[in-house]
């Protein structure tokens, strides 16, 4: 990118318009992978289950917030769910997936006690309301990496 | 707490859009000058130095590197707190109250407008199950909004009155950036962030840095007679994803407030707080901090908000200063709370002065939809 | 300070360079769990948490955010420290206050570094502003590639010497199972083979990246007794920081200024009445990104007189059986996560004071310990840690 | 730009790594100190650093409002540095590094170097000479100026590097 210094009008004092690049990389870790690969393989949503709180956790996670017990016993859960609460965002960023306007979404899919943070599409938002259901709808195959985005969005059932 | 805590000087710049006229160091330097000027100090007076800053806001691994000249860390203690400036304040207090050192300076700075705010933001996400949505603060900050409103029927008229009304007391604010005198029309006819959040429901790019000095009840009874007491404090985490939490209800705040009215002696806020300064970015946040302050019940913030209890001259003046929804960096937004506390405890708010206030509320937050919330008691008695 | 504090708990991971197996907050987990079970305390008993981490490295904001569940800091209070390679020891510090301003009776230090996020050292060229010093900092290693030099022309030390204690270092990793570099190392010429990184610096000469975490858990002395039975007390500390040099980032190359170890040094020595380092303190875990360092900042902490620092290491003094034991975990130069790295020196010394560190036990008797850090430009921080108060 | 990436190891489980690869844009300010610095290098080929009142030292790289050691207020007193001077120090990168400024590995050439100006200030900057073979300490240097008044304007590099000079 164009890297450029600019002075200030009027007075000695300049802008440099830079950057700072350093890539990161994020490993999801057991728990996360094995998450992200019913994703991608088997188009599964996986949760875990803590047996002392009797909570589902949704996407999976390896330590239950309230009791602080590690999580192994995994549960498949519902692709349909409810809508917990969600937003339509017109301001655009370099990081978003797809082109504003996104709807953004908080779903508790059945069978799971928690709720799952993602977007929303084939939606008119004039008509979105808190409590509708939804259902996950899954990239090709072929496009599916292994991430949360995977999962292209949760839409309207019916 | 055995013994006490004073603040005995507090400055600040004027919170501006853009301060590209000065450096990360001039802009601290800016309210430390002052400050010192204000307690009768000097650098060298100082024991130890708490900054606040954030790596990636400045651009600078180490981003208190900026500042060692500036808060005389030479040979000196100095130490960063990477959150908002109140938990800056909460640091400070704990390093007088353990005896380690007497007299501690303290500087919070910010320059929004030289980073891309909403890249920055998307880095405090949990990497692999919410930044590749491209959530921003802002956006997140939408989710709680309408959450919170659709529960307990909040509408986004008395979210309005809120920013009406922080907008409208900053004109008496020297140090507010934009104040306005909007009405509730003007707010919800303006452009739509993310829904229900619009433009005028949330804060302007701010450019900004606040210093105040604390140090021990011997030392501060030297200084000064406007004595302020920090009387209260506590804070409190609460999980990440935010699907793992009920984002109408602020539990982490409902925590940390009653830990710190506790410490004070405080059993019921509304009549023995005489003004509160909070920290809200989005303007739904006023009525849902004020529920987990507990000022009134769980779902009723949208009813204290429109009443009148909150206005200068009311039961509870909330935001003499306008708070930050006329604009403050948002590692600044906590200290500036304190900073404003002080001024009203010590009867110099000028023309924002709520008579009489002998103890002040202030409030600060970090991170996603409130995660981390902290809540200070000032006292002048 | 007004309340005495102990240390009554210890914990890390197993630090390496790349963990894929765990996220970035489970791999802090483990450190926390490993910790609550040195102390035999459950989560429930943390009062309050102070996190310590240079986010700049993993590319993050408000990291501490991100892992509240997988610590166990869910309702609780606490924040997150930051600074220079000090960040950690400073982290120590504001827990210990927070215990003897009377505020919380137990509290805890999460410490980490996940260095497989991203390049550390690409991380610490960002600490200089380009519109300031473009292009003139090269990561820490350039910085102590400087050092280097200087301490060479001043002290006469030959990379021999820096060979002894890359050695050194690797016979002590290789005994402690946490440790990162563990090379079975076998003599000179294996050091000799090692490619140069930033001149004079060769690759064994400097630290690693390590994916790593500590946890220390902090109680008043009401508490401490109870919880453990050999409970390590924080009997003092001392910070210093200095402003960036004109010459040199990481301690003053040109020997014209003071460093911040030795004024450091000197406040807590003189306040605690110690006048003979090696005689009043049975060893040390210091903070060494190099093997240089390490030579220098001996002096520095006045283990012995200006220009001797390679002396000590020629005639073994501060090996694991030596006289005065210095890094006998294996040090910096084995294991570095950079945010943990000062409280593992803080970890590791406890660890020899309770008698509890394993093979890497040292030989003298360890009633009194130190442990440093070193971050930023020049930067220091001093921890004296003791059996009985 | 971001994307799951697997990564499998010939024996064990699949562990799946999520990358970003992003700048992060940022609007650096010299603000006024530093910016006099830059103002007096465009205009007049000057390096200039400011003196405390107090203990009189010049603080080059970078001005500051405060005198670190003095601890008061540098006020406004600019001095002109000499731009001879002899190496003190120098080192040189075997290993690329990354530059996360110019988001690449780092690709100067030139010795990165500590210069003892004549006044006997010390003074960062780069070396023309990229044979590290011919370096020395002790070397004479001089600042090697860029002549082109549309490319100055950015402050300490308007000096492209110091050259060895026989005195």
């Amino acid at each position: 990118m164009a890297q450029v210094t600019e002075k200030l009008e009027g007075m000695d004092v300049w802008v440099y318009h830079g950057q700072i690049y350093i890539p990161n990389t994020y490993s999801a870790g057991a728990v996360g992978s094995r998450f992200l690969i019913e994703l991608r393989d088997n188009k599964k949503i996986m949760g875990t289950r803590c047996p002392t709180c009797n909570l589902v956790y949704v996407p999976a996670r390896s330590v239950c917030k309230d009791c602080f017990g590690e999580l192994s016993e995994w549960v498949e859960v519902s692709q349909k769910g409810t809508l917990l609460t969600y937003t339509v965002a017109y301001q655009s960023n370099p990081i978003q997936p797809v082109s504003t306007p996104i709807v953004y979404g908080i779903v508790q899919l059945d069978g799971a006690d928690t709720g799952f943070v993602h977007m929303l599409g084939e939606v008119d938002p004039e008509k979105l309301k808190v409590g509708t259901k939804v259902k996950a709808v899954f990239k090709s195959k072929k496009e599916r990496q292994g991430s949360i985005l995977d999962i292209k969005y949760f839409k309207p059932l019916g | 707490m055995a013994e006490r805590v004073a603040i005995v000087a507090v400055a600040q710049t004027k919170y501006h859009p853009n301060r590209a006229d000065v450096s990360e160091e001039e802009l601290a330097y800016e309210a430390i000058k002052q400050v010192l000027e204000e307690a009768g100090l000097t650098l060298s007076d100082m024991d130890s130095a708490i900054t606040c800053c954030q790596d990636a806001y400045d651009g600078r691994t180490i981003a208190s590197l900026s500042l060692q000249r500036v808060v005389g860390a030479h040979f000196g203690h100095e130490l960063t707190v990477a959150e908002d400036g109140i938990n800056a304040a909460y640091v400070a207090m704990a390093e007088v109250l353990s005896g380690h050192f007497e007299t501690v300076l303290l500087v919070s700075h910010m320059k929004e407008s030289q980073a891309e705010k909403s890249v920055i933001e998307n880095c405090a996400f949990d990497a692999i199950l919410m930044r590749q949505l491209g959530l921003d603060y802002t956006s997140a900050a939408a989710l709680q909004a309408k959450r919170y409103t659709d529960k307990y029927g909040i509408t986004p008229e008395q979210c309005a009155k809120a920013v009406v009304r922080n907008r409208r007391n900053a004109r008496n604010n020297p140090f507010a950036q934009e104040p306005l005198d909007i009405t509730v029309d003007d707010v919800i006819r303006s452009r739509m962030l993310a829904s229900p959040i619009r433009l005028l429901d949330t804060k302007p790019i701010s450019d900004g840095s606040c210093a105040m000095i604390m140090t021990t009840e011997e030392k501060a009874k030297k200084l000064t007679k406007k004595l302020v007491w920090i009387a209260g404090v506590s804070n409190c985490y609460e999980t990440h994803y935010l699907g793992d939490r009920e984002l109408a209800d602020c539990d982490a705040l409902v925590k940390a407030a009653k830990k710190a009215y506790s410490m004070a002696g405080i059993d019921d806020p509304l009549s023995q707080i005489d003004v509160a300064e909070i920290s809200t970015e989005y303007s739904y946040q006023e009525p849902l901090w004020l529920e987990g302050l507990g000022f009134c019940g769980r779902g009723e913030g949208g009813k204290l908000v429109d009443s009148i209890s909150l206005e200068m001259g009311g039961q509870l003046p909330v935001n003499p200063s306008g708070g930050v929804l006329p604009g403050n960096p948002n590692g600044v937004a906590g200290m500036a709370r304190i900073a404003e506390s002080v001024l009203q405890l010590r009867g110099e708010a000028g023309t924002r002065q709520v008579d009489g206030a002998k103890v002040a509320l202030a409030h600060g937050y970090t991170g996603i939809c409130g995660q981390h919330q902290a809540v200070m008691i000032l006292s002048n008695m | 300070m007004a309340g005495r504090v102990a240390i009554v708990g210890v914990g890390q991971t197993h630090h390496t360079s790349r963990r894929d197996d765990v996220n970035l907050p489970e791999m802090v987990g483990e450190a926390v769990r490993a910790a609550l079970a040195d102390a035999q305390l459950s989560k429930k008993d943390i009062e309050a948490f102070i996190f310590s981490n240079m986010e700049s490295f993993e590319g993050l904001l408000l990291p501490d955010h991100g892992m509240i569940t997988e610590v166990g800091a869910t309702g609780k209070p606490g924040l997150k420290v930051t600074g220079g390679g000090t960040t950690g020891s400073e982290a120590v510090g504001e827990a210990c206050n927070l215990v003897s301003a009377g505020l919380y009776d137990i509290t805890m230090v999460v410490s980490w570094q996940k260095h497989d996020c991203g390049d550390a050292t690409a991380g610490i060229s960002a600490a200089a502003v380009p519109i300031a010093a473009k292009g003139l900092v090269v990561g820490a290693v350039s910085e102590f590639a400087k050092q280097a030099l200087s301490y060479i022309n001043q002290s006469g030390a030959r990379e021999e010497h820096a060979a002894m204690v890359r050695l050194k270092a690797d016979r002590c990793a290789c005994r402690n199972p946490y440790a990162h570099l563990r090379l079975g190392l076998k003599g000179l010429d294996d050091y000799l083979q090692s490619g140069y990184l930033v001149w004079p610096i060769r690759m064994l000469d400097f630290c690693p990246q390590s994916c790593g975490a500590c946890v220390v858990i902090l109680a008043s002395e009401e508490r401490a007794k109870k919880i453990h039975k050999k409970p390590v007390w924080v009997v003092d500390f001392e910070v210093a920081h200095q402003e960036p040099f004109s010459a040199g980032s990481f301690g003053d190359p040109t020997g014209t200024e003071t460093y911040s170890q030795d004024v450091a040094a000197a406040r807590l020595y003189k306040r605690n009445g110690i006048t003979d380092v090696r005689k009043q303190v049975d060893m040390a875990e210091i903070y060494e990104p190099s093997t240089w360092e390490e030579m220098s900042l001996y002096e520095h902490f006045h283990f012995c007189e200006k220009n001797e620092g390679w002396k000590l290491i020629e005639k073994g003094v501060t090996e694991i059986e030596g006289e005065f034991p210095v890094n006998p975990s294996g040090g910096v130069i084995a294991s570095n996560p950079i945010g943990a790295t000062p409280v593992l020196r803080i970890a590791e010394a406890a660890l020899q004071i309770r008698g509890d560190a394993g093979e890497h036990q040292v030989t003298r008797d360890v009633k009194t310990a130190i442990a440093t850090s070193l971050g930023g430009p020049n930067w220091t921080a001093m921890f004296l840690l003791k059996r009985s108060l | 730009m971001s994307e799951g990436s697997p990564t499998k190891k010939a024996e064990g489980p699949e562990y799946i790594r999520i990358e970003f690869d992003l700048p992060r844009h940022y609007n650096w300010s010299t603000g006024r100190y530093l910016g006099k610095v830059y103002a007096e290098a465009k205009e007049n080929k000057k390096m200039v650093a400011p003196r405390c009142p107090t203990c009189k030292h010049l603080w080059a790289r970078p001005p500051a409002p405060v005198c670190p050691k003095c601890k008061v207020d540098m006020g406004w007193d600019w001095v002109e540095l000499p731009l001879t001077g002899t190496i003190f120090q120098y080192t040189y990168q075997v290993y690329p590094l990354w530059d996360p400024h110019e988001g690449e590995r780092w690709s100067n050439p030139h010795p990165p170097a500590i210069i003892l100006l004549d006044n006997g200030i010390y003074f960062r900057h780069l070396l023309e000479e990229t044979d590290t073979k011919k370096l020395k300490e002790g070397m004479r240097v001089q600042a090697v100026w860029e002549e082109d008044y549309e490319k100055r304007g950015k402050g300490f590099q308007d000096i492209l590097y110091f050259r060895t000079i026989e005195e």
